[in-house]
């Protein structure tokens, strides 16, 4: 890996306790909206996002917060744009669902972004040799058609695009088993791109799965798939989960914070605690100090020539 | 007290008693859950063969209840957010809407398309829409809009078990914790019975009325409130037209309201260019002689952002559409 | 087989001497607008539809003649709707590409037939148990996502559907290499559902293949799909054909009605074919003496609550 | 002669020359086939990189175009009939539209979708509509219609080399076997400049027009020999206005007319319902203040027929035209 097991707890424990802090402060009416958070998933955005490159894209989905976060984005920004501020990511146009910024580009449609980071990804084959797209999408989305529209161009045109499925088991309040029929993995390989599928929750493991993947995407070998079967501690949203409690129980023995620490030193761990804790306090602290976004600043939807 | 979407919830009831031919779709609609708005809740542990979840593929399902509906059953599929039609799109506007006069008559397409629209919430740019209009004017499609001013599981009876065409109807998110609306001391209402009934709402006992408000769905809550300013601090004294059918345009009882009162102010909420008033404005100018005014209130013509502030300045809001009416007054 | 070799020539007969006569008469305008015809392509309608029963469903596509008249409709019907007149089989609102009668429907829209059919197996399994929908498509038509929506479904809920891709080795203009990735039968595989692939233009195989299939999906065991190597002779409308003569010249030597013609008497060979002209002709001049569409029968789009 | 589709291919390949930014995707588009209607014919040959056929996936090509643009290419993407744009509607009004905007202003979508639209051709009811005013109005998109007023290839240029925004181009098949047109002897032309140009067409040494003739696309060649028929037959003067943008609306040169004439009648090939004539109508009443007569003529309110007698029957032509605007002159 190219982060020591400590800096890989230190990111994940950020996006944990930032989205912690998102459940605990919706009730509050702090925010306006919805949001979906990213408990439990946290080793896929660390481990995947891990072998990203300076000119590398992210492509990411309504449950963004972790993969922004693990791209390296302001944890203060993200908070103000939750928040509704002016200084938010984007301005607070976006909300929970829409976050831009450098090449991470986050969507609140399902599916309808593979088309986008199948685009993105022929225009680095063209303009950035050796760059590469990830492209995150959960197991639900496997239900939109535009994805194997996509998977067939990138397949057909050699695209570097690294598409990672999060099977976190559900889809909303939906278990898998009623929404998908055959194999992910087969979904992938139909279409000639080789899926790789774990069942891990070790963020080592699926940096190591990523990075072979990824050096194939980079060569020019054209696209991949990772699947990763997970899952989510938190309601899809908020408060809204109907899941029996022992299996989220069971799930939770393998919370991806608990597999890595072993690997930690204790006094680390401690220290990231209180250096992650404080940072997250100070992003929201700033986040709500800043002011509300304005409608003065309100641009038309059209450019000049509109 | 039972709100708008237990009547909802009831009409659907309704129709899975009455029909073994109504079967209903959807994402996530399987109890406990019952929808991600929770409208078909209690359905899936009575009827479980005919309330069925489905995956995550609004065009399939679409295409499923048209496939469907042409084999004699009468689907209702739910559409989670209206935002997703687009991708229902070809299935409504060229396979739903064509196949019976295309097949020279010799086909029906019960099918009822049923989403909840619109903002105010802050669900952002891709879940805060009211994408209706793109869908109204298409030839063989109906259109509702369900508003507090009609019997929210008549609408839902008539289209699902009446109704041998394909019906796309739209649901404002915000009326679904409301009740429906009674004239109570201060207001008047009558119906225009049909199908699909409009409704003229007016303050009680006030002089004929000198301004027409044209309004659907959430829009005609706001409506009221602007016909109840105007009248109490502006006495100005308006007249609230709701149609339940937006397309296709029977327009006969705004027509009627606008002989009376000359002038016309829509209120729409989805973003101004081309929304149903539009067509309003076109058939004022072709069948009703006389000059008339007309004047829109809209969301501003950008996406719907997610902040409160934001989302605020681009969605119509009361207070600056009694401002329009008072301009529309003056001219 | 249900029919004898000579009932399958005679079948496949009636389509190519049909389809000829369209594109004979085509230059001469008695039609209008557009058609798609079935030339080379006879032994798949006609040997899937030998295995038609009563109260099954055909749901077809753009290239609808062959298997409209395999279904069992009318030559002189068709015949009229391609000429647009009041006799025609949708009284001339539908043309070559819409085409609506008892237990069939065309449409011209690629891949939106596929969730039609689906949720008409969705009907057959509720309404009429051991009834089966036949939904044909082309290779190209793989490239639609709804096709993939509808896979899913129709294998999740195990209707009662056979897939039969109609692979010619082109769509319109372009070679299949250019268009799709990986396998078509891995294709179907990947939502669960069996796929047969087989490359054949003998009705025999074909019927044997489809009655394999057909009697899986009649007992409840859930969507098949056959998928058949196959090449159209002509071009993809009316003269704009890009392809290598030669290669057209290779596939014509394996010409579905010359596999056949060996299992046929030769005198029976002669009698279907003055039998077959003759049907033909009296069929086109039949429509062509029939009268045009009437304006004055349009009814409105929406029905009586409009 | 080189016609209409000559100057479109011309365009086309002046901006693969100029920018290597530029490229073109579609269903077919290679040499020798060069598309469905032939419009990319050469360019694949020459520029072998540079334009790709796609597979039959209208929503993946164009979402994939979006992908492109954000990243600062310039693609041109065609789809084969306009009639499969509701494929490809989430991809236009969720993600192109709105992603400028909805991201702070920080990206930008310079993507053209291109097709052709229309019928009077009997290709039947899939492959002969007139869909773009399911399109109009979206915040975020443009739609331009091309006419043989304006040098196609100019607009082609402004929408794929120097505009930033999502632009869907609607060719109506018509149009291609044309040449654009010069007044000659009969007519007489005045373009409103802009970066989409307004066309004004009268007749030459006419006297005032009290007619305005509003329309787009293969329209506005119907509406010449309306406006030429009613002047030479009836002495009935109008003027065409002619727009090259139909959204955003930017009605200018169309009010200046109206405010001579007082008479609108808009000329729309769609069928009726809320088609962009009805904004005209309704920016009509809410920009000019002296009374207006508005009329349209448009198709029937169904889908388009196959066959030659029923589709001529469903869609507008001259002579009704001429009557309709007989009709207006005596009110
Ligand atoms: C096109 C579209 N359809 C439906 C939704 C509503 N929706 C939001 S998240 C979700 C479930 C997605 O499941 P999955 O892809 O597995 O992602 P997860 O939420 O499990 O991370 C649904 C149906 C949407 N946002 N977009
Ligand atoms: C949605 C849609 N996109 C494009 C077309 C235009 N089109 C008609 S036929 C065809 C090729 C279809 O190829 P295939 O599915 O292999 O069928 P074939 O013509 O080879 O029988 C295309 C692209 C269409 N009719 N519908
Ligand atoms: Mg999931
Ligand atoms: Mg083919």
């Amino acid at each position: 890996m190219k982060s020591t097991p400590a800096d890989s707890y230190r990111a994940m424990l950020r996006i944990r306790r930032f989205e912690e802090k998102v459940l605990e402060l919706f009730p509050r009416g702090l925010f306006y909206g919805t949001t979906h958070t990213y408990i439990g998933q946290e080793a896929n955005a660390v481990g995947v996002l891990n072998w990203l490159d300076k000119s590398d894209i992210v492509v990411s989905n309504h449950r963004c917060h972790g993969h922004f976060l693990a791209y390296g984005g302001s944890m203060h920004a993200l908070a103000a744009e939750l928040m509704g501020r002016s200084t938010g990511v984007c301005g607070g146009r976006g909300g929970s669902q829409h976050i831009q910024w450098r090449n991470f580009y986050a969507n609140g449609i399902l599916g309808g972004t593979i088309p986008l980071a199948t685009g993105m990804a022929f225009a680095l084959r063209e303009r950035e040799p050796g760059a590469v797209v990830f492209a995150f999408m959960g197991d639900g989305t496997l239900g939109e058609g535009v994805v194997y529209e996509s998977l067939n161009m990138a397949s057909l045109w050699n695209l570097p695009v690294l598409f990672i499925c999060e099977n976190n088991r559900y889809a909303q309040s939906t278990p898998i088993a009623l929404n998908l029929a055959g194999d992910i993995a087969a979904r992938f390989g139909a279409f000639g791109i080789t899926a790789k599928h774990i069942d891990s929750t070790e963020v080592q493991q699926i940096g190591e799965e990523t990075e072979r993947l990824v050096s194939h995407v980079r060569k020019g070998k054209g696209p991949q798939a990772l699947i990763i079967d997970t899952y989510r501690f938190a309601p899809h949203s908020k408060g809204d989960d109907v899941r029996d409690p022992d299996e989220i129980a069971h799930f939770q023995q393998r919370d991806p914070l608990i597999m890595i620490r072993s690997a930690v030193k204790t006094g680390e761990i401690d220290d990231v605690e209180t250096e992650v804790t404080a940072e997250v306090d100070a992003a929201f602290e700033q986040a709500q100090s800043d002011p509300m976004a304005t409608p003065s600043d309100i641009t038309p939807a059209l450019g000049a020539s509109a | 007290m039972t709100t708008f979407l237990d009547r909802i919830n009831a009409g659907l009831r309704h129709c899975l008693e009455k029909s073994a031919d109504v079967y209903l779709l959807g994402e996530d609609i399987l109890d406990p859950y019952g929808g991600a708005f929770k409208v078909a809740r209690g359905l899936s542990t009575d009827y479980p063969e005919r309330v069925i979840t489905t995956p995550v593929s609004e065009a399939g399902i679409v295409g499923l209840g048209v496939g469907m509906a042409l084999r004699g059953l009468r689907p209702v599929v739910e559409i989670m957010f209206g935002d997703f039609l687009t991708l229902a799109a070809d299935q409504l506007i060229n396979h739903a809407a064509k196949f019976r006069w295309m097949s020279n008559d010799q086909v029906r397409v019960p099918l009822v398309v049923r989403t909840p629209m619109g903002g105010y919430r802050g669900y952002g740019p891709t879940h805060s829409q009211t994408l209706e209009k793109h869908f109204l004017g298409a030839a063989g499609l109906r259109v509702l809009a369900l508003n507090t001013y009609v019997a929210p599981e008549q609408v839902l009876i008539q289209a699902i078990l009446e109704d041998d065409d394909p019906v796309l109807l739209v649901e404002h998110k915000l009326l679904y914790p409301l009740s429906t609306f009674s004239p109570g001391r201060e207001f008047e209402m009558h119906k225009v019975s049909g199908a699909y009934p409009w409704s003229i709402v007016g303050i009680a006992g006030a002089p004929r009325a000198d301004l027409t408000l044209a309004a659907y769905g959430y829009m005609a809550e706001i409506g009221r409130e602007v016909m109840h300013k105007l009248a109490y601090e502006k006495e100005i004294f308006a007249e609230l037209v709701v149609p339940t059918q937006l397309s296709p345009f029977d327009l006969e009882p705004f027509y009627e309201s606008v002989r009376k009162t000359g002038k016309i102010l829509a209120i729409e909420e989805g973003s101004l260019n081309l929304g149903w008033s539009a067509e309003l404005a076109a058939r004022s100018l072709e069948n009703i002689r006389s000059n008339v005014r007309f004047g829109r209130a809209a969301a501003r013509n950008m996406p719907v952002p997610a902040a409160a502030t934001l989302e605020q300045e681009v969605l119509p809001q009361v207070d600056e559409i009694v401002e329009l009416a008072l301009g529309m007054m003056e001219r």
